[in-house]
């Protein structure tokens, strides 16, 4: 079984067809990193895994359940553009909130703990609005990783952050791929996502170019994806 | 089901707690709604008899006006770090956040409607306490028939430019029904015109056939607007 | 075939609107108690009709839209309301238009005139949503959304004047109560048919305008996005 | 100065442009204008004699309610991609954006108010056309106090949030000398009454004597306020 | 005469200094890569520059000039996190108006000339709405550079861009630098910045911990400057 299966997913805005029957396995325990150029639709397949929009055709299975059950939302956790927490709540307010909707057991406890792995317990009680930036991303990572996620789609995780914000998110990332959880996410940087990716896709207009597992090529030549297999200018 | 009412008293409480926090829409549309009551007392001059004949709708325009304030921001409160795709990609059903949010914008306005209620009476010399059961009862219908039928197009203008324009447009004709019930009840209540109470039996059912209505089709149909 | 579907509705349609205003001009009484203006009302009614008969249709196109989310329910969506908007406009100024004439005034704020107004706001507010939303599925999605909601309104614009507790103005029914001679049943239902045929026009043109518009509209897409 | 002018106008002018391409905002406010004409006079029901006597603060509350919606817009035009910060940090001056948001702030206003007006009289059956050249007059002197007053404050609440809740608060008080005169010359001008007609002049002096403070101080002012 | 001398400029945000003495120079033709961790101070810093904001205390001057007059300003291109076009007005008629802001003897012919520079030209007359990601970027780059700026202020200018975006906005760059301009940008893409630059600052708390031109070991090591002049955890 796939952690993701992605079959022919067509998304329309209006008659644009943002995504043209893209198709994407990606195998339990891997760490996918989406290449496109601006526009090639990897937030729209993003979103539609997550299960934040709904794709005009094509189906979509997680963990080998339909997208859109209660059950495998439960097991994904998503990092898009947004941080995603509340501004006048306190950090542990919003990981208690996030996991009474997530209908966990022990709400208080589990955000403790999160708070602990990204280091803000120090600052648990203090409100989102006075972090700074660096902080705001830590308590959006513990938010996206609150429920020991299977599976993590991540858009554009490492975009603006400074050295020591990416070493965090970069532990937690190693830590979940070693607990076995699967890793989606976009980037631009294709260096930095080479060192943690096992895998690679490449969206060109909105169907997947090219897919496959990371290989040494691609780590010395950061351009040699697009050459070779995205569409000329 | 359980875990759909726990998601929605989470979103409620989380809704009303934010609120009362940073009292920001709380106060702003409160002391919008006291403005608006001046403003009325300066622009209409207007004798005690026909004051009275008009009370009910002066109160249901400013409550509306004041409402329209607070459900606006009912969802565009998700959109400043994009909560909003949080919210809609976690398990809870569509319905379940509709509710938390409906529920957190019913108190919201009740609270502003109670405190300028006495304000009201001060400043057009009404006797409003003279059947406070019945006169809570239609406050309770009205308000929820705003807080339903209002978050419900918080929920459609989110994304749109204008929202602050285009959500009055469309929240007011649609709330006629329910204004027209609660417009003839609180004046017949205010001025205890024998005629008037009689047939506010009848207004009052009108409310709540329209807060069933509204209700329940927003619960069904929220989830298809929530994900597009 | 559309397009000749189309033509062939828009001349039938002004065929039988003007058979039926020579007859109404012509051969027809007057109205024993209001003279020549009673004529307006083989505009009036026919307009509230047509207007109520493509509210519905847009309600069923937009269930349909999102159900199946195909576009081509949008377009028949908004087609059919902004055809119903005219006919709405229509009713209200024939409307206003005999008010004048019988009871000195424009306009009286009694249940039936307000809230067919307020279906016309609120229909009309729909039209005015739409450009404001920028991405089509949303657009759509919302538009569909709102459509439903304003439909609650047309039932009451209906019951308005058979309710029993609520004193209105506005004449009470003459279809169903049989108040309506029977030389002018003839014509009424003519006039019917003849707003409808020409609706229908209407919508099959402001249809077919929608879906080249909305393939426009991803060509432009396309050229803009290198 | 030459160069202020030049940059006031092209803002202006793209501000007028812009919301007559899209065409939203119009017919957004107008309609909106439309709709709490209804709800007013459905909530107001009231007989001609009394309809009379309110007309003017009718006319000037449904005005006032529009405007500050569209001047709300003003400054917020600015903020998707940050516009605002290529206006300030150009070599235009303040005053410059300030005069060109204005002048445009105000023949929208100017266009959704002569647009409702007709509107206006046709539901509350009243003759408004009796003295076109002084109304006329009042309308100008009332919406370009509306405009200079609510731009000015849609520059300072652009950047904090609720600033749909702030600008209602803060304007409607600020602005009640201003309305207090249109109101009274506008009830004159309808109702026809000799005495009320007499005393027209004064109310117009008080709104002049408005505008020129209101506008040179913003004028002055908004360099400030712009940059932070 | 250096391009920019910001000296001790302080910037309290209520009582929170964001710079805190912060002191600059940029010798005209340089290139600088201002760098610094997240809330170091840095679109601070260039919004002061850029007249946007006024600082604290200190004194700014651009190309000799006091930073506030509108010789200066005229002077100056900047381009900020937004892209500072408007999305209802069409590509020509978005610089037509910003050449008659800055007073330009031609406006609709400098326009023209722009679009042709980013390749444009095709598209002049579609609405800035209907852009992708990288045309409305390119649009973004030919305001900021339409009246031939002495002075460009460029805050995070390759976030999130593509491979063509970038090589077109590098591009422009390079030709800047040849006919004499002096560019400021801020980045947290420490090894795309060194390619470009001349010189670097590096911003630590709202001061600056180090200025100088750019040397061979911070090509080879991008993590260099934070671990020798950058604060400890
Ligand atoms: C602007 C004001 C008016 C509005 C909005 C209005 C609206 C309507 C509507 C929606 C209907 C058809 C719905 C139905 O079949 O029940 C209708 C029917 C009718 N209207 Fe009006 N009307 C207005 C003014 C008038 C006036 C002034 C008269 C005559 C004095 C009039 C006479 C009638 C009659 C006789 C019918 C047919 C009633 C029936 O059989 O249902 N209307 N009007
Ligand atoms: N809400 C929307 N409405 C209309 N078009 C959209 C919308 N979202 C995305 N698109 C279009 O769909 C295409 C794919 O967009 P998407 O955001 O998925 O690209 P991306 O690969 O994430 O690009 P980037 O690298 O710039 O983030 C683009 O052409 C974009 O213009
Ligand atoms: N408008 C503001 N109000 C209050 N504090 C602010 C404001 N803007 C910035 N700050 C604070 O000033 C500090 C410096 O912020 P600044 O945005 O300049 O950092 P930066 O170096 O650009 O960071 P980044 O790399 O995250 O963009 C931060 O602590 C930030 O929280
Ligand atoms: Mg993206
Ligand atoms: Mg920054």
């Amino acid at each position: 079984m796939h952690a993701v299966e992605a079959e022919n997913v067509w998304k329309y805005f209006g008659d644009y067809p943002a995504l043209r029957g893209a198709s994407l396995q990606v195998n339990k325990g891997a760490c996918l990193a989406l290449l496109g150029r601006n526009g090639a639709g990897k937030t729209t397949l993003l979103r539609i895994l997550a299960n934040l929009s709904r794709p005009g055709k094509g189906e979509v299975r997680l963990l080998g359940l339909a997208s859109h059950t209660p059950e495998a939302r439960r097991r994904i956790g998503y990092l898009g553009h947004g941080i995603g927490v509340y501004d006048d709540l306190s950090a542990v307010e919003n990981l208690i909130l996030f996991g009474q909707l997530l209908n966990l057991d022990n709400p208080r406890e589990t955000a403790l703990n999160a708070l602990e792995r990204v280091g803000l317990s120090r600052v648990k009680d203090g409100l989102a609005r006075e972090f700074s930036r660096g902080m705001r991303q830590r308590l959006a990572v513990a938010r996206a990783f609150l429920h020991d996620p299977e599976l993590l789609i991540l858009d554009e995780p490492f975009t603006s952050l400074d050295d020591r914000a990416v070493a965090v998110l970069q532990k937690l990332l190693q830590d979940a791929q070693s607990r076995g959880a699967t890793i989606i996410m976009s980037t631009h940087q294709i260096r930095e996502a080479m060192e943690l990716a096992t895998d690679v896709a490449l969206l060109e207009r909105g169907k997947v170019a090219f897919a496959g597992p990371q290989t040494v090529v691609m780590l010395a030549d950061p351009g040699w994806l697009y050459r070779n297999h995205g569409a000329p200018e | 089901m359980r875990a759909g009412f726990a998601a929605a008293f989470a979103i409620a409480r989380k809704d009303l707690q934010t609120e009362l926090r940073t009292r920001e829409s709380l106060t702003a549309s409160l002391s919008f709604s006291l403005v608006i009551l001046v403003l009325f007392s300066f622009a209409f001059d207007l004798g005690r008899e026909e004051l009275y004949a008009i009370s009910g709708g002066l109160l249901w325009l400013v409550y509306s006006f004041a409402g329209a304030l607070i459900v606006n921001r009912s969802f565009a409160r998700e959109l400043p770090n994009d909560c909003l795709d949080v919210l809609v990609s976690s398990p809870a059903p569509g319905w379940a956040i509709f509710l938390g949010k409906t529920v957190a914008a019913f108190f919201l306005l009740l609270i502003v409607e109670l405190v300028s209620l006495p304000f009201f009476g001060l400043f057009y010399n009404i006797s409003w306490w003279q059947s406070p059961g019945t006169l809570l009862l239609v406050i309770f219908l009205a308000t929820w028939g705003i807080a339903v039928v209002g978050v419900a197009f918080s929920a459609v203008t989110v994304n749109i430019r204008l929202r602050e324009l285009m959500l009055p447009v469309l929240l007011y004709p649609m709330l006629i029904p329910l204004l027209l019930g609660a417009i003839g009840t609180t004046t017949a209540l205010f001025t205890r015109d024998p005629e008037a109470l009689k047939s506010m039996g009848s207004s009052i059912q009108l409310m709540i056939v329209f807060n069933l209505i509204y209700t329940s089709l927003s619960l069904y149909i929220v989830e298809f607007i929530l994900i597009v | 075939m559309r397009e000749k579907l189309t033509y062939a509705l828009g001349i039938l349609g002004t065929l039988v609107m003007l058979f039926n205003l020579n007859t109404i001009f012509g051969d027809l009484p007057d109205e024993a108690m209001q003279g020549t203006i009673f004529r307006i009302i083989f505009i009036h009614v026919p307009a509230a009709i047509n207007a109520d008969i493509f509210l519905f249709a847009a309600l069923c196109a937009s269930v349909a839209f999102l159900a199946k989310k195909n576009f081509l329910y949008d377009s028949i969506s908004v087609a059919c309301i902004e055809v119903a908007t005219m006919l709405l406009l229509l009713n209200l100024v024939t409307g206003s238009i005999w008010g004048r004439n019988q009871w000195g005034i424009w306009w009286a704020w009694d249940l039936r005139m307000t809230s067919q107004l307020m279906c016309f706001l609120l229909y009309l507010g729909y039209l005015l949503v739409r450009p404001a939303i920028a991405e089509p599925t949303q657009r759509a999605t919302m538009s569909a959304f709102i459509s439903i909601f304003a439909f609650a309104d047309v039932p009451l614009v209906l019951m308005a004047i058979r309710l029993p507790n609520v004193k209105t103005q506005h004449p009470g029914p003459v279809l169903e109560t049989g108040n309506l001679a029977p030389v002018y049943q003839g014509p009424f239902a003519l006039g019917i048919l003849a707003l409808f045929l020409l609706g229908t026009a209407l919508v099959l043109v402001r249809l077919h305008q929608e879906t080249s518009r909305r393939e426009i509209d991803s060509l432009r897409r396309e050229l803009h996005s290198f």
